[in-house]
């Protein structure tokens, strides 16, 4: 294993966790106010050991396991001096580190070590993971995105000109009609067939053509180029209209021309 | 300082993507105020000439600019996002239904076939739809107007005549089969009209 | 039937009206379904050549069509909007991170790759920003939610599928591993999770 042997008969300073602490970490040399920023800023113990790694240039497939974790139990130590709240996962992971130390430094007979896994395997590929998604979160970390580098186009769709009216359709009306006939339990009374409607219309119509010319010679009423069934649904508009008293059908002798006019239309 | 091309398609973005609208005091603040307001009034009003003829505007309201859909363009977004239809009252469908079949009716025939009063609010609901309008007086005391449907319901339903409304003789038959009635069932006096 | 150029104007208009993306099926309802697909598509593809070269256009994303002002537009809008959108912090981006590239996961698996806790409120930081949501429950004891990422995070972040999520960047592909054991780095080969 590629352990560096140099610092081993080096005077320990401090002993942490049972690993000697030689010296201070060169990069902790730092402004003390700014130790507890950079140490807040790790988002645990995977990216401060990839931290580590990257900064020694350590090469994570081969991790020389002595250095690391001695520098990892140092900024352990560092957090924990400064009184920053210490996540259990970081205590977790510095058993695991001296672990599999302790497992690399057991003497192996050549027969287990042909299937046997590399004890820093599962580390490796933790560590590995972990990198991926990191720079994967700051990949879409600096995407353009809505709200923040965009605005979602949204204008202003105008609806106020005009007053939204109710729609009605025919079967509307009739289920209306329905209702009331339910209600009133009216039956024969209120029979209304297609037949009656026409002539309805028609006794609505006569009535709006005599608003607008009060007296109409019976004949005007009649257009025969509608045919005959108009014609009698026309005529009988006027009889019922006449017999509602509403209209006045006046003559002045025989065979003079009949006169048509709303009855006791008021004189204007 | 932007060229006034560049100006533009700024201010442009800026309107289309505010949900308020823009002051010039707002506008002249995305040039950090290097803009004259009547440079930016220019340029407003040549981004306006730019949308004619579009579905979209860019219209000067009282607090500023905001693009916004013209009213043509109001059934296409019924269609994306429709409102709630307003609906009539019972009150009202019934009286239009009345004055359908049975036109011309006074208020009084309208009233003896619903059995409760009819309220001015109804009558002048439809009249001012345009559905309804008196088209006679009945000789009788008080003369009161006739009323009867107009051609503008016929089209507003969809119908070339009254004939097309659906026939109820059906319904009248099945009705004849239950006894007939002792009471008219009550209603309240005064319902409202569809708002 | 409207002419091409009407369409593409109240196309347009529908577009830069709604918030949200509009769908291939939103926008045949603009037109009645009388429309073709194939013709909406073509008229899309003028229209977002039409607004090129300006700061606002029209992006295809996951769940449609949306007019967007590009980014190049933000200091402006920034100008207009002083204060600075939130960002979020790196153990939200993480979460969203391994969610978007290993969906579905469980909180449980996020903490694995992490190496720490997550809290509840990172969780629902994404949530509520409608990026996330649980898809469903993995079959072991407490049956945990499963996350995944939605249309809107998509959306959101400009892109049509996860496929168009940046690549991972794979360490393990390019060195090879020293004393090769035989089960290491599982990962190499089932590259990326994304569909």
């Amino acid at each position: 294993m590629s352990e560096p042997t140099q610092l081993a008969l080096a005077t320990p300073v401090a002993r942490i966790y049972g690993e000697p602490l030689i010296e201070i970490p060169q990069d902790l040399y730092i402004p003390p106010g700014a130790l507890e920023v950079i140490l807040e800023a790790f988002e645990g113990p995977l990216d401060l050991l990839l931290y580590l790694i990257r900064k020694e240039n350590l090469d994570i497939l081969d991790i020389p396991m002595a250095p690391l974790t001695r520098q990892y139990l140092e900024y352990v130590e560092a957090m924990r001096a400064t009184n920053l709240e210490l996540a259990a996962e970081y205590l977790v992971m510095a058993a695991t580190l001296m672990a599999i130390k302790s497992r690399l430094l057991l003497p192996r007979p050549p027969a287990v070590e042909l299937g046997e896994e590399d004890p820093r395997a599962e580390l490796v590929r933790r560590l590995l993971e972990y990198e991926r998604m990191k720079k994967a979160a700051l990949q879409l970390d600096q995407m353009p995105q809505v709200g923040r580098d965009i605005i979602a186009v949204c204008v202003w769709v105008e609806r106020t000109v005009a007053e939204r009216l109710p729609e009605v359709n025919a079967q509307d009306l009739a289920e209306a009609w329905r209702t009331l006939l339910h209600r009133a339990r009216l039956s024969a009374h209120h029979r209304v067939s297609r037949e009656e409607l026409s002539v309805r219309e028609h006794m609505s119509g006569i009535l709006r053509r005599l608003q607008e010319r009060r007296v109409l010679e019976f004949g005007e009423l009649f257009d025969p180029a509608l045919g005959v069934a108009v014609l009698v649904v026309t005529l009988l508009a006027v009889l019922e209209l006449a017999r509602e008293s509403l209209l006045e059908l006046t003559q002045s002798e025989s065979y003079a021309p009949i006169y048509v006019k709303l009855a006791h239309a008021e004189p204007h | 300082m932007p060229s006034p091309t560049e100006a533009k398609r700024i201010l442009e973005a800026a309107l289309l993507a505010s949900q308020e609208p823009l002051s010039l005091v707002d506008l002249r603040r995305l040039f950090d105020d290097q803009l004259g307001a009547d440079t930016l009034k220019n340029l407003l009003a040549e981004l306006r000439e730019e949308w004619n003829g579009r579905a979209v505007e860019l219209a000067s309201l009282a607090s500023g600019w905001r693009f916004q859909t013209r009213p043509e363009f109001r059934p296409f977004a019924e269609k994306l996002q429709p409102e709630k239809p307003p609906r009539y009252s019972r009150a009202v469908m019934e009286t239009l239904a009345i004055i359908a079949y049975r036109q011309p009716v006074t208020r009084g025939d309208i009233e003896d076939i619903r059995g409760v009063t009819v309220s001015t609010q109804i009558i002048q609901t439809l009249e001012s739809r345009g559905w309804i309008d008196a088209v006679g007086h009945r000789e009788t005391p008080g003369r009161p107007a006739l009323y009867a449907t107009t051609k503008s319901f016929l089209d507003d339903l969809g119908l070339r005549s009254l004939q097309e409304l659906p026939p109820l003789e059906d319904i009248a038959q099945t009705l004849q089969l239950e006894p007939a009635p002792a009471t008219v069932v009550p209603e309240a006096a005064n319902e409202p009209a569809a708002g």
